[in-house]
């Protein structure tokens, strides 16, 4: 049970809690699902290590192959720019949050509405209040997040689990979307 | 309200505050027979201060709704709830989530609302009741008669959020008793709305916060203008003293004091007492948190140790030989750590009486027996006096027995240690920096200490790891002994707090600054939460004095500003003046210093723009709001006096900016730039709305990174007032930053385009593509208001 | 502190709240020219008032620390925490299980007490500010030298409460002005202590509570005097008029006001209102709550519908056309039932604005336009005469249109709406009293509404049920329905608050009382948050009457009791005479009338013992712990005022008990019967340590029911002063509902008996055999004080 | 996982949760490991229909089958009375929560400190606010809960069960106990 508690100890939830992602398939059906799908990037995207990459690589991976837009948080967008991606948006998180808030609010791109906000790489008690104000305020959209840890207040997440355990994962999940 | 109408005992009929009137009916006293006497007072007063009084003098708890309206209007809160539940009355707990309503009717927002009442009247409280303590004490020492004179010959407007909130003009220290009769009923009535059953709707909770806080800054006042009067600090001086700042700047051969807290009287006892008894170069007074740069104020000769943050470290070094502490942000198991270390302990407040006995009646020869044979611990003594007594004999008597042994651990011992865990991550998962403890323990085994002692400059000095632990490894322990090296060369300058800001000072930026053409103040202030360390603020700090801004500073973030060192081993107070003006970097003071970074704005209004003060919150706040490009930045804010504090800077006007532990404050109050409905102000000449932009976009706002912080308080510094000179300023030094820290030309700089003036030279092209892709047009530079009222006036 | 010298503008020198003292140096004003004039006014009031001043009038607040400690020691607390978190400042969330510190070194236990501290603050600030402005509006409305007159002719020593306090003897509404300065100082350095970094030691933060209590008892003593005094209500009165209460009391072909809270000034307003247009007989003023209460003490035309957890039930009948909420333990949802059932709303209070618009300065016309119209659904007037006039004509423009159309359902719709329950029981998860509702709707399905009205009783009105329904099922409206014949005879009366207790009552019952053989007062207060229903509170409340003990009652308590009936038809106060007398049912008034309760106790120090109270807390509540067999039960306390209330009868040594839902309050204090050597006290006469047994055993517990909680008043009665015959009286009491309620003789009566005189006749035998069971001696029974200074004076 | 959130849905505890009674094994095994166990008995046992019986039957059988001593909270002792037992001690429950954090009480026996302490049919709220103080401040002892319900703060809980598992699972106890 463990691995599906807070990853910050005293950070719990009340009872409303996210539903684990027990298996790449789940975000994958959540992702194809979505019609417009957003993928928030915090800052520790670019500082985490996974495998010989950095964790942001992975996600720009999934960004593109999913056809998923970006906006990059804190300082994301100059990693981004540093790999070459130039179609990031950027927007700082707590903004992000308040606008996803407004079921009338067309995205970044103009287009429609977000239905599916994927976040990853904020840090952990940000990501929490956020998606602390998400649960409440933003019946209209899912959430969901990749980090390796649970977040409780979104919708779906991992457990709390190792970063090999991740790595695999985030890896099937890009790989599915291809097919 | 009481302080309108104060009638007392059987005799004076009526007394009132302002205006003051005493009528006797008749009056048997021990000098005579006194019948029908009226004495009013008010006059005289009256005849110095010929500044007619605005509409809110002692503004009720609503008086300002509509202006907070206003605000909230533009910047609705942002909930971030920080639980989905409620526990506040037997009722609960009751679940919120949602859109599910408590046992009592309220909403999740609602409540978010109301814990940040709660959070603001606590942080009030505590303000006004140390307000009030310095106040009896100064009144206690020099009567109440004595002048107040927080400014010397350079301040003519002495404590303008008291006359501006309050519509009087005190001159002598009794004269803010008054004041204080006032703040303590409106932190009372606050607090009342807070229970269970009373005020319900968000946005009136909201605007009970933003009254809290502007009680709370009149409160800071208050105390600030009490001490300095009282103890002789600075006179809003630029050139403050530089003061020793840092754990290696303590000549460890000497007994050593170490006060913590805010509330400096028995630290000023403790200084009086060394000198009285030359005894200033035997021992050495050392400081952390605001009594340590208040004590400074007071002597160049003490030391600032560090913020906050630094209690367990500086503790466990083992430096110092006896521990005072007074009140406010004091570690609650200080006196455990003190016994762990064999340093006497002494309490000085009834705020903060850690269980220790009281001996304040006991004469000092039987107290220091005690501390010093080791009977008590710790006691409790409320006479500063006597504190001071007791302090440094205690001292000078346990120093050389103590011979600073603290809990530092040798490298052996560190791996010893290291060896116990069993890698379960409970230390990690308890750390509010989510630092890689586990992973630096498994590195320790192997002899490595560099990842344990790098986590020095980013621990906050919790010590939850420690908590967390099953293994009960001293993690913090080995986190500072590992840096013993960094914590041995901790050795800086700090400016001291210099107090009020000059009206020279105001007259010579008030017009570069509300043209625009200084790009803003930024004020560093709050305490040590901070996500990555200390030494983002002073980079922070030292960016926009590099850019000229004018950047001020208070509290833990001023002595976490002057921890650090460029190239050339400087610190940032040695390498920028202490000067309110373009490059300038401003210690103001401790926490309640805070006060004249907010009077600095409302001088602005006052003495450039000759605005009457006078119990006129709502027309300053309008014109800080709209023409002084100010920005609170407290990036480590941690407390209730935190979000107290920067309430007070929202309702005057004033943009604040948190680090990312900041969301958890609560609510955001943002605004939406892609609204443009919401940016109309009204001009002031004529009468016509005028779209302004989003400026300044946001009045709370919580930043992930120090660069988004960067960028943003840039964003935060334009106001609608700017001149196209000043506006392409303000826009140059954010585009700029938006390139160098976010790698691209920002894409919303349109918004903040009226005429092509604003339009900075060196991105013109860019812009200009800008410009045309969002079918700009050019608009008027307006005389801008919120307030209706204001463009009657100009009709009249 | 600044009502000991309060200090003001120029000229002023210093004004000393107690012996005032007036200086001048100079003084020029219309009126003249004085020099040096020196004022000394305190005599005045010393020559009216002989009695000397006691060690701590105004006291600070750890004045009494020394007293708090004497009680806690006996009664640590026994932490139950609510939550194991802390959720306070942005150091956390901070998990604080066991023995984990929090980031600035917290305890859990020391969290509990500072949760319980924050909470007591918010009820005295809830007392304080209410009672703030009601001695504002009365000095408005009379003027500050308006006498005060509580009791009448029948009541000398005036404001026990006060007196005791503060040293001071108010005489005119303008003398609370003082009271209420120091009372607003106190709650805000009290709140202070509650910020991160100060108060740690949960014994100091305990301390605190206590203090925190004692000023809300201030707090509530200057509301009632002053209201009783303004407003003419019943003065001390036994045979205070017995009025209308319940739902079924309403004309519902007139024109309906409801009032909720507890301010009742806008009520007034109606009710003179309705006078001076001669429409007392057109329209019907109800409340709820405290309100209620009060605008009957003003007139007993007046209505009371029910305790606070009517109002969703009232609201939803339709009855109601206009709604009027003042101040407190007002549903926040108010508003959002009043438009679903078409009744205009008026919110009166700036502590509860509910985000409607301020229609205060507007014109009465356009409001009730506006009202009438519907184009705004409700207003907020702040003008308690607008008030007046705006409900009664918007009640009479509205009723005839809205018919009384309420939310009720007819049993089919209740059955169709059952049949979409999906037995989810996510209901029932949030009841706070676990009612079976997915079981009652099964039953609806089935026509069967019997379970859901058999709910109406024990439902406490909170909604919850409804907000956690998947299926949007009205469910607290299918209850009401279901009950609606229980509703439509709710007809009962009740008799209205008295106010104080006068003197010769005092000296009637004083020594009986303390001797014991009164058995004791049981005074029933606080809110409705009631486990299974009011019945119980009128159950206990009649048991006590009967067995010829002083019954006390206020608030949402004292109407609970009178929505009851016994065999004949009658309620208790028709049953029950209304005298403070053995077998009197004392109805005192509204929340804030709880302080004479407390000034009944502490007057029988004064007027029966001839103990001095003036600036003597200790030595009465010393006093009053020891003699005074007095208990509080607060059988559905809820908020934080109740909280408050609880604390100020502890300080002054009068054990509480709550239901069970009180274990919520974080924490008990609860006694160690089994540890003999906490049962000495000092021998005033000898100076003899003497065991007294466990009496009272308990200063705050928790019931788990009802009979549990009546075994337990009796028990703790007991007190150490009571004589032989008195103890054997209070024992048969205790046996007698030990044998009834819980089916055995208590095994621990051999505590209770000092000397064989204790022992009561009918259980002699048993009781002999317990004695010899455990080695009875026969012990003293001692002068009781547990102050050594108490010796002292008798040995001088 | 529902069935193990508490039984009232707002009465989140913290990080550390009770275990859940799988099986009735478990509690026997804590009953039979336990020396001084102690079974408390709050005033709803009797008022609980479980099969023919009240709630409180069982317990009785359960506590004489394990020879475990009986403290009647509020006034079960009259319903003890009425079925014959008359061993039980009576003692309000939050004055048994007291003396339990006293590790140096030695029971209303006087014969040693209880080291299980069994809760029962309490009111929910009542019975968690007193677990929770034992949580914290009573670490020397075990609590379990043989109510239906999920008590986070116990040691040892059922999850929220139906009244056809809590029975079969408390007949297994007894029936057990009795090996
Ligand atoms: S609000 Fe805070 S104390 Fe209350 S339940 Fe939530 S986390 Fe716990
Ligand atoms: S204050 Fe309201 S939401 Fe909070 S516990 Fe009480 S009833 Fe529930
Ligand atoms: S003391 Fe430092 S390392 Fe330990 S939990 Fe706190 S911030 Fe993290
Ligand atoms: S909590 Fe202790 S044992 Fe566990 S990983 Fe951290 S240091 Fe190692
Ligand atoms: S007040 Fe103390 S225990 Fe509470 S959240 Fe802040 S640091 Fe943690
Ligand atoms: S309204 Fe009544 S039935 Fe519904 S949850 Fe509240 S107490 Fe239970
Ligand atoms: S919550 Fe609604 S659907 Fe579920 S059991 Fe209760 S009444 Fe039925
Ligand atoms: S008794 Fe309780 S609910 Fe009733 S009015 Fe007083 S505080 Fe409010």
């Amino acid at each position: 049970m463990t691995a599906i508690e807070p990853w910050q100890t005293a950070e719990i939830a009340g009872p409303k809690r996210a539903s684990v992602i027990i298996k790449p398939e789940v975000a994958d059906a959540m992702i194809q699902r979505a019609k417009h799908p957003v993928l928030i990037i915090g800052h520790l995207a670019a500082a985490i290590d996974l495998d010989d990459h950095k964790m942001i690589d992975y996600l720009l991976l999934l960004a593109q192959k999913g056809h998923i837009p970006i906006i990059g948080t804190g300082n994301t967008n100059r990693e981004l720019q540093k790999r070459g991606y130039r179609e990031g948006g950027i927007m700082p998180a707590v903004d992000i949050g308040q606008r996803l808030c407004d079921p009338t609010w067309k995205g970044l791109d103009g287009k429609e509405p977000y239905d599916l906000a994927i976040f990853a790489g904020l840090p952990y008690y940000m990501e929490w209040t956020i998606l602390s104000g998400l649960k409440h305020f933003a019946p209209h959209i899912k959430t969901m997040t990749l980090d390796n840890t649970y977040q409780p207040h979104a919708h779906w997440s991992f457990a709390n689990i190792s970063v090999k355990d991740w790595l695999e994962n985030l890896k099937a999940i890009i790989e599915n979307l291809e097919g | 309200m009481l302080s309108i109408y104060t009638t007392l005992n059987p005799g004076v009929e009526r007394l009132t505050g302002k205006g003051i009137n005493i009528r006797f009916k008749e009056l048997q006293s021990d000098i005579g027979f006194i019948k029908d006497l009226e004495l009013s007072i008010g006059k005289l007063s009256e005849e110095r201060w010929s500044e007619p009084q605005g509409p809110t003098p002692f503004p009720s708890i609503i008086a300002l709704r509509n202006w907070d309206r206003q605000l909230l209007k533009r910047y609705p809160p942002f909930y971030l709830p920080f639980c989905d539940l409620c526990c506040l009355c037997t009722y609960g707990k009751c679940d919120l989530t949602g859109t599910k309503r408590g046992a009592c009717g309220i909403t999740i927002g609602a409540q978010q609302s109301r814990m940040v009442l709660l959070a603001t009247c606590i942080g009030a409280a505590t303000h006004v009741s140390h307000a009030h303590e310095l106040v009896e004490c100064a009144i206690r020492k020099y009567g109440a008669g004595f002048p107040l004179d927080p400014g010397g010959l350079a301040v003519e407007v002495e404590a303008p959020v008291i006359r501006l909130v309050c519509g009087i003009k005190p001159e002598k220290l009794g004269d803010l008793e008054g004041v204080l009769e006032y703040l303590e009923s409106q932190v009372t009535c606050l607090l009342s709305s807070v229970h269970t059953g009373q005020e319900g709707d968000n946005l009136d909770l909201e605007s009970k916060v933003l009254h809290a806080g502007m009680i709370d800054q009149v409160g800071m006042e208050v105390a600030d203008i009490a001490q300095i009067s009282a103890f002789g600090y600075p006179k809003a001086d630029p050139d403050a003293p530089l003061v020793d700042l840092g754990m290696a700047t303590v000549d460890t051969t000497k007994p050593v004091i170490l006060i913590i807290g805010h509330n400096v009287p028995p630290a000023i006892s403790i200084v009086d007492y060394l000198a009285a008894h030359r005894l200033t170069d035997e021992v050495t007074v050392t400081g952390i948190c605001c009594t340590a740069i208040d004590v400074t104020r007071y002597t160049a000769n003490a030391k600032i140790i560090g913020p906050i943050s630094w209690q367990l470290r500086y503790i466990r070094s083992g430096i110092p030989d006896v521990i005072v502490v007074d009140e406010q942000c004091i570690r609650t198991d200080a006196l455990y750590e003190a016994e762990k270390i064999h340093a006497p302990f002494i309490a000085t407040s009834e705020k903060n009486c850690m269980g220790l006995p009281n001996r304040t009646q006991d004469p000092a020869d039987a107290i220091v027996r005690d501390l010093v044979s080791g009977k008590m611990p710790g006691v409790l003594i409320l006479d500063p006096a006597k504190v001071g007594e007791v302090t440094v004999r205690v001292a000078r008597e346990v120093a050389p027995e103590r011979r600073k042994v603290g809990s530092l651990l040798s490298t052996k011992e560190i791996i010893e240690l290291a060896r116990n865990c069993t890698q379960c991550k409970q230390c990690r998962r308890a750390c509010p920096n989510d630092l890689h403890i586990p992973e630096s323990m498994k590195a320790a085994t192997k002899g490595n200490t560099t990842m344990a002692s790098d986590m020095y400059e980013v621990c906050v000095g919790c010590g939850r790891c420690e908590q967390a632990c099953p293994q009960n490894i001293p993690i913090h322990t080995i986190i500072i002994s590992a840096a013993s090296r960094t914590m041995g060369e901790e050795k800086f300058r700090c400016r001291t707090g210099r107090g009020a800001i000059q009206d020279v000072e105001i007259r010579k930026v008030g017009g570069p600054l509300v043209l625009g053409e200084i790009p803003g103040v930024v004020a560093f202030v709050g305490c040590a939460n901070y996500p990555k360390g200390g030494k983002e603020v002073a980079e922070m700090c030292v960016e926009f004095a590099k850019r000229r801004y004018i950047v001020c500073t208070s509290g833990c973030s001023a002595i976490s500003i002057g921890m650090y060192r460029d190239e050339e081993g400087k610190t940032p107070y040695e390498q920028y003046p202490g000067s309110f003006d373009a490059g300038g970097i401003v210690n103001v003071g401790s926490c309640v210093a805070n006060a004249h970074i907010a009077g600095a704005a409302i001088k602005i209004a006052s003495i450039f723009a000759r605005r009457n003060l006078r119990g006129n919150y709502e027309e300053i706040a309008d014109y800080v709001y709209n023409r002084v490009g100010a920005v609170g930045v407290a990036w480590g804010a941690m407390s209730q006096k935190a979000a107290a504090i920067a309430s007070g800077f929202w309702r005057l006007g004033i943009p604040v900016v948190v680090g990312p532990h900041g969301t958890k404050y609560r609510r955001m109050l943002l605004g939406r730039a892609d609204r443009d409905e919401d940016w109309y102000v009204h001009d002031r000449r004529t009468g016509n709305e005028v779209y302004v932009g989003p400026v300044p976009e946001h009045l709370f706002f919580s930043a992930e990174t120090k660069e988004e912080a960067m960028v943003m308080i840039a964003k935060l510094c334009m106001r609608p007032n700017d001149t196209g000179k000043g506006r392409a300023i303000k826009l140059t030094h954010y585009i700029d930053l938006h390139k160098r820290l976010l790698g691209t030309i920002p894409d919303d700089i349109y918004r903040y385009v009226r005429t092509m003036t604003d339009v900075p030279i060196t991105e013109k092209e860019e812009i200009t593509r800008q410009l045309h892709a969002h079918d700009w047009v050019e608009n008027t530079i307006p005389d801008p208001t919120l307030l209706l009222w204001q463009i009657k006036k100009q009709e009249q």
